[in-house]
């Protein structure tokens, strides 16, 4: 048990990484691997990563190292309350996307047939189908991206927090500008692009966040921080921090009107990759929310809160409404995750106990419903062809009952539906939000429960929509194949998840109850 | 009146100075020595870069001085920060050696003598003992003539292009650095002249600089010399708008030429600013301000100048422009960090750019090469080693992980501008860091693009299909006959090898360099 | 308006029946509650509905007939525990929940009234598996109906059961969606689709308010159990009195939550969604709109009875509102060319007069008239619309001129859709006459104790509904009961030689479509048969519960009332009959001009209104977002290309490419720096 | 005499260099002005030398001087190279003048207008 212990959390770390340099190198030097070869590898290096990650969660081993020794940084890893169910999620997570079968992209010549898209480029027809390639690259990029995320949660320090943020968005760009669909080519780098720029942006400006209570504080350790709750900044350096701090994770998150990108990413990265962003990157910025601002800057975050509450309510309407419109399957779904992480970024905004678990809670149950909608879609889009709405296609509930039945779970739990995942969080996030914490107009704070629940009708409306355009009906061609084997396999296990934090939210809520107290608690600590 | 030399202290410039000496002198007595002097240079290089490993290995905030004055003060010191200077201006000088080794052991070809050669190494190491003098000088006089050494001889090495089609437009580059030169220096000479009317000394000394300001005539005379010294230095680093030579002379001139500029010698650039803006430091807010506003010009340009350029060494260029302002960026706060901070992202900077300057040396060395952007389409595919390398730099430069150390060079240098609280500054650096991340994905998206050999023209629904028939092995080989045909020669994969390896190893561990 | 005839009549105290005594069965010490057990076992069911039975209509029957038959018991046994052992019980679900400041015990509740109204609903989930047994016999997706009915039964009993806001949230949401699958369970009909998302979606809206309600007050009490809220805003003495100064907060609450009940119980301004849920098969009508979700609402405030009297504004606002909704529900009824329509619309009646009865309860006495309501409403509206159902499949629809005579010519049907309609119309001695009496006295004895205005518009309401409903059951039998003209007397099963389904666990071949409505032509099930014929005994006796222990009901019969109340019944059944008198369909409502049954037929266009209010300026405003996002937020981001162009444009332009400007500009730096110097000094 | 006579001269002489660089094409000129420019320098640092400008005390050093003497000799170095280097653009060229077309070399390199922008930013 002890050796296991201890090598626990090396594992966690390195499998993905290593797994990674092994593919990357595989692929350059010599005869690149099959793909075969590499997705078991990956796969390996996933469920290695994934059974880490439970012992980890489990046991709470931790790891103290000195990294660069002239600034203090300091590469400590372990988890705590509020990261286990993140790096929980990862683990699982890394299966999932390493598992979920790799699609040729659809490029021009596959999404012109016939029905009519929304075309935002003049169309050249034939255009060139790349020539399959060696999906080593392809793979590695996933154990990339899976092990900067698990960085990312584990770390106790800011600069390695910031160094892992950073270290999946390489990756993430090669996965979409090599990977993704799109009506062309201009199209696809675009959206790589854009996510590459608008993250960066934000995680520099996080950057400069962590510069500024580093300097504050003069450490980087995120528990120090934790505890000083801002005692050593002043009120309305806080309050700048906090904002530029916001403003950087709020891309990432995405809040209100930074989300700009994640549609046009999701509508070309691949499946994998559009789970690994949904249910991981985007829960970057949200961890990177409640560790970097509301622990070490509750007064600026109070300060600033009804404005970021304002935005994230503003972003569950705008999304919701922005899905009621959406012709393209894959936006929508995107187009979703903004509207639950407006509620996520709600219960933060909030700061009590209640909202911070709500947040932690909606996090969880997004990842895996995105994971869900997202790997369905994905499989959707390419027996389509693409995954335009106003095309007639087969009602899935005739042609392929357990895709159907997957799509219904997955919608039921997008609206908030209880007994699954969506509820609890969005519920929390409107309870928290009509009872704020310390210093936060209560006022406002209940106009915004109000729009909340609005936002939560918009995501019933939504919800219904897409099961008539998609689910219902009476069409029986062009028939598409029912889900099976291994993408039935993730299914079941992602909506089982999604069943089981439904009805049994206990474990989880009780797994963060002290880390989120202990933030809470130290609140009244400062000054 | 005594002046204690303490020479050991010099070996870093005396070596590259002695080698200048000992070639020349070899050439008299022995005309046809041939590649003897790139031999000798190169034990030059390497000698003067074993001695600076005492002053390196000096606890931080130690000084070894040498030309010490009765009072104390010398005029020139040592500090670890001088000796990692120095070092990588050496490292990064041989890297440029080796570069450049076959073409310049061919300049003797066809003359008689090895003159030819003899005239680039001397005029080569005499540079190099300039740009490895400027970060120790303490006073005016020695960072004048260090300065003036570091940049004559690279004058003259760009006009000296020996390849007609080239030599032209080389001379022209060198028109340009030249007159830039010039008035920079005429510039420096008046701020310098200006300074000791102002202080009285021609010491470069934050005491001195201080009791000046202290009065209200001297202070604004200190201001002026302050203005005329920093527009000085600012040529030499390439900061906006001082920079115009810049993309001219940088592509122009030999590429090996290029990368020095590129590379040695923004270690005298930012040498002779952190010791004037220590100097200056103290004495008003003055100068912090104009760093950081000539920072943040510097790197706004140079980004959004790159990011339109399609010629390689273009956007080298620009990168150069761009990253000098990042390089200016902690000496708006002042502190033995901040000095440190910029030290560091010099030494990360010089090594990337050095890498990207290898491999694009390399690509246009070969047969169908060139140094657009175009002829980097799809190399991950050709060379995937060398595009991996390339990969590296960029992401370094951009500050991208996996090259992590990039990113560490970049948290360290705004690391001190934040502790000042300068927003703004944050904030355009910031911004600038996404604008370069543009500039260099563009051309990582080039490396990574499929070029047209690689995508076939397979009707739609055939394309799974096709994904399964076609075994692997056939398309390799048949993608790009041309490409596998040329060998790189051994000594650019060593350099690239070794560069990239220094990348590689500080992004894991990035100990010592910060 | 009864109270004009002035001589002293009696009234008359409800006597309580001497009943045999309960037999004295020991308790055992169970390691759950009932009802833990109950919402257990048919939460379980629908899950295990779907997951065990493999494509097996039968395992799927056996799960869910059983489950519903286990639930039954459960709720019965609670019953006899509580009435032995006292109530209320309290049992735990998953809770206590760790959600920081708030509590969240998440208990289950069991006392006198839930108790009973959990085994009504057990009752009728029990009935509606057996008969959807038959009547989906041939419905490809009848394990997915099952297993959703045994959800929905879950969601509901966890609402009954529940002594926590939050798990009454629960059962009241997913009874919502369960009620989207089921009403559009024939999801390739477009009409189903659209009556699923109506239904979902208009009371979706209404849980607006609902959950903020609930929220409030949660946030008020810092928890959501049920009694601990109570216990917070209101103290209970000889009258409520609010916790100071939190009044406007309390009524603020309170008219959230009652707006959820309008919602969920198709009151006005909600009521459209109901008729048009008559899409979903008669199966899941029969459950959704008789025993459990339209009265959920009864139930929740029945919970928060103690609330609602303290906030009056709220329960003004509730009066008033079903009030007009019990009047125009019945008169719309009365015009419905449909009879499950016709039905639908006296469900949206009675479920008004349920909770009318609760607006006029004076503090200190309990909701049981309310109850008796809703529990006789659940028998004898499960028994027509299971009958109706049945009809349906006999004459190949549910329209006026399908049925004419329907009665006629399947006399089996004759006698539950009798029962039905005589009970509904509220005739002594039948359930519904008792139930309505009771929600008579309730109204007039509130009047009598200061429930003040909405006491007097509440009694006029029940009384106006009293001939209306008599009036449109009157029609309806007119139209079913007319005596046959020219088309021969069916034989069931005799001529058509159909397959009989009457082993209702057997397995039956599934075909592609739904086509069991047309195969299953006559051939009901006996166990479907008997399940009515349980309805319609309980239809019929089940006024008796009026007088036994489970209800306590203090309230005194003016018999004045009871006596006006009954003529006008007979009253309006007169008028009806006359007017039917000369029309071939003996359709009273065939009087009626055009352009009235047409607007009857459209709820009063109010599905216009919706759309017009509600959908489209969403619609438009989502178009806008659409707009707004791609063209004004998105644009900064696609503008920054042009930009950056433009500005790298002109930069190359001006950068100097010979080197006498570039003097120029290192010049010009030296100014630009000295400048800088003099603002900086 | 008074020190602000040299210093008078040395302004002129700095304005005049100025003027030189900024509004001479010719080479030769521009390089002249620059000397100009490295003139005023100089007699800048003699007189502060020799006026004791600045100082409390005398200046053992006697800086000014000594600076005077680097600046002459790093001039006259600047010269050497600069005239060749003008020879050589006069070699190459035909003429000196500084405002001419400095790029000749870019009519080597086809200058892609960059279309990549539109497609790589999207």
């Amino acid at each position: 048990m002890n050796l296991v212990e201890d090598l626990a959390l090396p594992v966690l770390v390195l499998a993905p990484l290593v797994g990674a340099v092994w593919l990357l190198v595989a692929d350059r030097v010599g005869e690149s691997p099959r793909p075969g070869a590499s997705r078991t590898l990956a796969v390996l290096a996933a469920l290695l990563a994934a059974a880490a990650a439970g012992v980890v969660v489990w046991r709470r081993p931790e790891i103290e190292l000195t990294w660069i020794e002239s600034l203090g940084v300091q590469l400590d890893l372990g988890v705590d309350g509020l990261s286990a169910p993140f790096v929980l999620l990862t683990g699982l997570m890394a299966v999932v996307a390493t598992l979920v079968p790799y699609h040729e992209p659809l490029s021009d010549a596959r999404l012109a047939e016939p029905g009519g898209h929304e075309k935002t480029e003049p169309m050249a027809l034939g255009e060139v189908v790349p020539a399959p390639r060696s999906l080593a690259t392809y793979y590695a990029c996933l154990l990339v991206v899976v092990g900067g995320s698990l960085l990312t949660f584990l770390t106790r320090d800011a600069v390695v927090f910031f160094v892992a943020f950073e270290l999946v968005l390489v990756p993430m760009w090669v996965l979409v500008a090599r990977h993704g669909d799109a009506t062309t080519r201009a199209d696809r780098d675009g959206a790589a692009m854009r996510f590459l720029l608008f993250t960066a942006t934000g995680s520099m400006l996080m950057l400069v966040g962590i510069l500024a209570l580093w300097g504050a504080t003069g450490t980087t350790d995120l528990v120090r921080w934790a505890e000083l709750a801002g005692s050593s900044l002043d009120h309305g350096t806080q309050v700048i921090v906090a904002v530029i701090l916001l403003i950087g994770l709020g891309i990432k998150v995405p809040v209100w009107p930074l989300h700009t990108w994640l549609p046009w990413v999701h509508a070309t990265a691949p499946t994998a990759g559009s789970v690994l962003l949904a249910a991981v990157l985007l829960k970057m910025g949200a961890y990177g929310m409640i560790r970097l601002v509301a622990a070490p800057l509750p007064e600026g975050l109070a300060e600033v809160a009804p404005v970021l509450a304002g935005l994230a309510v503003t972003g569950i309407l705008w999304a919701g409404l922005a899905c009621l419109v959406e012709q393209d399957l894959k936006r929508l779904i995107a187009w979703a995750s903004i509207g639950h992480l407006g509620f996520v970024v709600l219960a933060i905004a909030t700061g009590t106990e209640t909202g911070l678990q709500a947040a932690i809670f909606g996090n969880m149950a997004h990842g895996l419903i995105s994971a869900l909608l997202f790997v369905l879609v994905g499989s959707l889009k390419h027996q389509w062809g693409g995954a335009d709405l106003g095309t007639a296609r087969a009602a899935l509930r005739e042609v392929s009952p357990r895709l159907g039945f997957a799509l219904v779970l997955g919608m039921a739990a997008a609206m908030g539906l209880p007994g699954l995942a969506g509820f609890w969080g969005e519920w929390g996030a409107i309870y928290a939000s009509w009872a704020p914490g310390a210093g936060r107009t209560e006022g406002w704070f209940r106009f915004f429960a109000l729009l909340a629940a609005l936002g939560a009708v918009l995501a019933a409306a939504y919800a219904v929509r897409v099961l008539r355009e998609v689910w219902a009906g009476d069409r029986r061609s062009p028939a598409i194949r029912d889900v099976r084997g291994t993408e039935l396999g993730v299914l079941v296990v992602l909506g089982v998840g999604i069943v089981a934090l439904g009805v049994y939210p206990v474990a989880l809520l009780d797994l963060t109850a002290p880390a989120v107290e202990g933030i809470i608690a130290t609140l009244g600590v400062g000054p | 009146m005594t002046l204690e030399l303490n020479i050991s202290v010099l070996w870093p410039v005396l070596a590259p100075a002695l080698a200048a000496v000992v070639v020349l002198v070899l050439d008299v007595l022995w005309p046809r020595g041939g590649a003897v002097h790139l031999w000798l240079a190169a034990v030059g290089l390497v000698g003067g870069a074993a001695a600076t490993w005492p002053a390196i290995a000096q606890g931080a905030g130690d000084a070894t001085g040498a030309f010490c004055l009765p009072s104390g003060s010398c005029l020139y010191a040592a500090s670890s920060l001088t000796g990692g200077l120095q070092l990588l201006a050496l490292g990064s000088a041989l890297v440029v050696l080796v570069l450049t080794w076959p073409a310049w052991s061919r300049a003797g070809r066809g003359s008689a003598t090895s003159a030819p050669t003899v005239v680039l190494v001397a005029l080569f190491l005499a540079a190099t003992a300039g740009v490895t003098a400027v970060p120790a000088a303490r006073d005016l006089g020695t960072l004048l003539v260090s300065l003036e050494l570091a940049t004559l001889p690279v004058v003259a090495l760009v006009a000296l292009e020996r390849r007609a089609a080239r030599y032209r437009g080389a001379v022209a580059g060198a028109v340009a650095l030249l007159t830039t030169s010039l008035v920079s220096f005429a510039l420096l000479a008046l701020g310098a002249a200006l300074w000791v009317a102002a202080t009285g000394t021609a010491l470069l000394s934050p005491e001195a600089a201080a009791e000046a300001a202290a009065v209200p005539e001297r202070s604004a005379l200190l201001l002026l010399a302050a203005v005329l010294v920093l527009a000085g230095l600012g040529f030499k680093i390439s900061a906006v708008p001082f920079h115009a030579w810049t993309p001219l002379t940088y592509a122009t001139a030999p590429l090996p030429v290029t990368t020095y500029l590129a590379g040695t010698s923004k270690v005298a650039a930012l040498g002779g600013m952190i010791v004037l803006v220590q100097a200056l430091a103290g004495t008003s807010g003055f100068a912090l301000v104009a760093v950081a506003v000539i920072a943040a010009l510097t790197m706004t340009l140079g980004n959004a100048m790159a990011l339109r350029q399609v010629d390689l060494v273009h956007l080298l260029a620009w990168s150069a422009v761009a990253q000098a302002g990042w390089l200016m960026l902690p000496l708006a706060s002042l502190s033995s960090r901040a000095v440190h901070a910029a030290g560091g992202y010099l030494a990360v900077y010089v090594v990337a750019t050095v890498l990207a300057f290898v491999v694009v040396l390399t690509v246009a060395r070969r047969p169908d090469g060139g140094v657009l952007l175009s002829d980097h389409r799809g190399l991950a595919r050709h060379q995937p080693l060398t595009a991996a390398a390339l990969g590296l730099a960029l992401l370094t430069l951009a500050g991208l992980p996996p090259a992590i150390i990039g990113l560490v060079a970049k948290v360290v240098v705004l690391r001190p501008v934040a502790a000042d609280g300068t927003w703004w500054l944050l904030i355009v650096a910031t911004l600038n860091i996404a604008l370069g991340i543009a500039v260099y994905v563009r051309w990582l998206a080039a490396l990574i693009e499929r070029t047209a050999g690689e995508e076939v023209l397979v009707p739609a629904p055939a394309a799974e299909a096709a994904a399964q028939t076609q075994p692997r092995g056939d398309r390799g080989a048949t993608a790009a006959p041309s490409h596998a045909a040329y060998q790189m020669p051994v000594r650019h994969r060593v350099l690239i090898g070794a560069l990239a390896a220094l990348l590689l190893l500080g992004s894991i561990a990035p100990v010592g360099i910060f | 308006m009864t109270r004009a005839v002035d001589f002293p009549w009696p009234d008359w105290e409800l006597p309580t029946l001497p009943l045999p005594g309960v037999p004295d069965i020991p308790i055992p010490d169970l390691p759950g509650t009932p009802a833990q057990a109950a919402v257990l076992l048919a939460g379980a069911a629908g899950i295990l509905g779907l997951a065990l039975s493999k494509r097996s209509s039968r395992t799927a029957a056996w799960i869910a007939i059983g489950s519903a038959g286990l639930v039954l018991l459960a709720s019965l046994w609670q019953m006899y525990s509580l009435h032995e052992a006292g109530d209320p019980r309290i049992s735990t679900t998953i809770g206590p929940l760790a959600f920081g400041e708030l509590v969240v015990p998440l208990e289950l509740s069991a006392s006198r009234l839930s108790a009973l109204v959990a085994a009504v609903v057990g009752l009728v989930a029990l009935i509606v598996q057996v008969f959807a047994r038959w009547y989906l016999w041939f419905d490809p997706r009848y394990r997915q109906f099952s297993a959703t009915v045994s959800v929905f039964t879950a969601a509901m009993l966890l609402v009954v059961l529940s002594n926590d806001v939050l798990l009454t949230l629960i059962g009241w949401e997913v009874m919502g969606w369960c009620s989207f699958l089921l009403i559009g369970h024939l999801s390739a009909k477009d009409s189903a689709n659209r009556a699923a998302t109506k239904a979902l979606l208009v009371t979706r809206l209404a849980d607006v308010g609902f959950v903020l309600g609930l929220v409030a007050l949660a946030a008020g009490a810092g928890t959501t159990a049920i009694d601990g809220i109570i216990g917070h805003w209101v103290t209970i003495g000889s009258d409520i009195t609010v916790a100071p100064g939190q009044g406007a907060a309390l009524t603020l609450a309170m008219v959230g939550v009652v707006l959820g009940v309008l919602g969920k119980s198709a009151q006005l301004p909600f009521q459209d969604w109901l008729p048009d849920a008559m899409e979903g098969p008669t199966p899941a009508s029969a459950l959704i709109h008789a025993a459990t979700m339209v009265a959920a609402g009864t139930v929740v405030l029945a919970q928060l009875l103690p609330l609602l009297q303290a906030a009056a504004p709220a329960r003004v606002l509730l009066a008033v509102l079903v009030s007009i909704t019990i009047v125009l529900a019945a008169l719309l009824a009365f015009a419905q060319p449909d009879i499950k329509r016709l039905l639908a619309w006296s469900t949206v009646s009675q479920v008004g007069l349920m909770l009318a009865a609760l607006t006029v309860v004076p503090v200190g006495t309990g909701p049981d008239a309310a109850i008796m309501h809703l529990v006789s409403h659940a028998w004898f509206k499960a028994l027509l619309f299971l009958a109706v159902g049945w009809m349906g499949v006999l004459t190949g629809g549910t329209v006026v001129r399908y049925v004419v005579s329907a009665t006629k010519r399947y006399r089996t049907l004759r006698r539950p859709v009798g029962i039905g309609l005589l009970s509904l119309a509220g005739v002594p001695p039948l359930v519904g006459f008792v139930s309505k009496e009771l929600v008579l006295a309730q109204a007039e004895h509130g009047v009598q104790h200061g429930a003040g205005t909405a006491g007097t518009i509440v009694l006029a309401a029940v009384g106006a509904s009293v001939p209306l409903t008599a009036a449109y059951c009157m029609r309806a039998w007119l139209i079913l009961d007319r005596g046959p003209r020219r088309r021969a007397v069916h034989q069931p099963g005799a001529q058509q030689g159909h397959e009989i389904i009457d082993d209702f666990f057997a397995e039956p071949e599934v075909v592609e479509e739904a086509i069991g409505i047309e195969e299953a032509e006559s051939a009901i099930s006996s166990s479907a048969r008997s399940a009515v014929a349980v309805l319609g005994f309980l239809s019929v006796v089940g006024g008796l519960l009026a007088f036994t222990p489970q209800l306590e009901l203090d309230l005194v019969i003016n018999l004045q009332l009871l006596a006006a109340a009954l003529l006008l019944m007979i009253l309006a059944a007169l008028a009806v009959w006359v007017a039917s008198r000369g029309v071939g369909s003996r359709d009273a409502a065939a009087r009626l001009p055009v352009s009235v049954s047409l607007a009857t037929e459209r709820g009063l266009g109010f599905d216009r209104l919706y759309r017009a209010v509600v959908a489209a300026p969403v619609l438009r405003l989502a178009h806008w977002v659409q707009w707004l996002d791609r063209e004004v937020l998105d644009a900064y981001v696609r503008a920054a290309v042009p930009a950056a162009k433009l500005l790298g444009g002109a930069l190359e332009q001006t950068h100097p490419r010979r080197p006498a400007p570039g003097l120029v500009l290192v010049l010009g730096g030296v100014v630009v720096l000295a400048v800088i110097g003099v603002v900086v000094s | 005499m008074s020190p602000a006579l040299p210093l008078l001269l040395a302004a002129i002489l700095a304005g005049v260099g100025t003027y030189g660089v900024l509004a001479r094409r010719h080479a030769v000129l521009m390089l002249i002005g620059v000397e100009l420019m490295l003139g005023a320098a100089g007699l800048i640092l003699v007189t502060v030398g020799q006026f004791d400008i600045g100082q409390v005390g005398g200046d053992p050093l006697a800086s000014g001087a000594v600076l005077t003497l680097f600046v002459i000799t790093i001039a006259a170095a600047e010269i050497v190279v600069a005239l060749a280097v003008v020879m050589a653009m006069f070699r190459t060229r035909g003429d000196v003048d500084l405002t001419g077309e400095a790029q000749t070399v870019e009519a080597e390199v086809p200058d892609e207008t960059s279309p990549k922008m539109g497609e790589v930013l999207g």
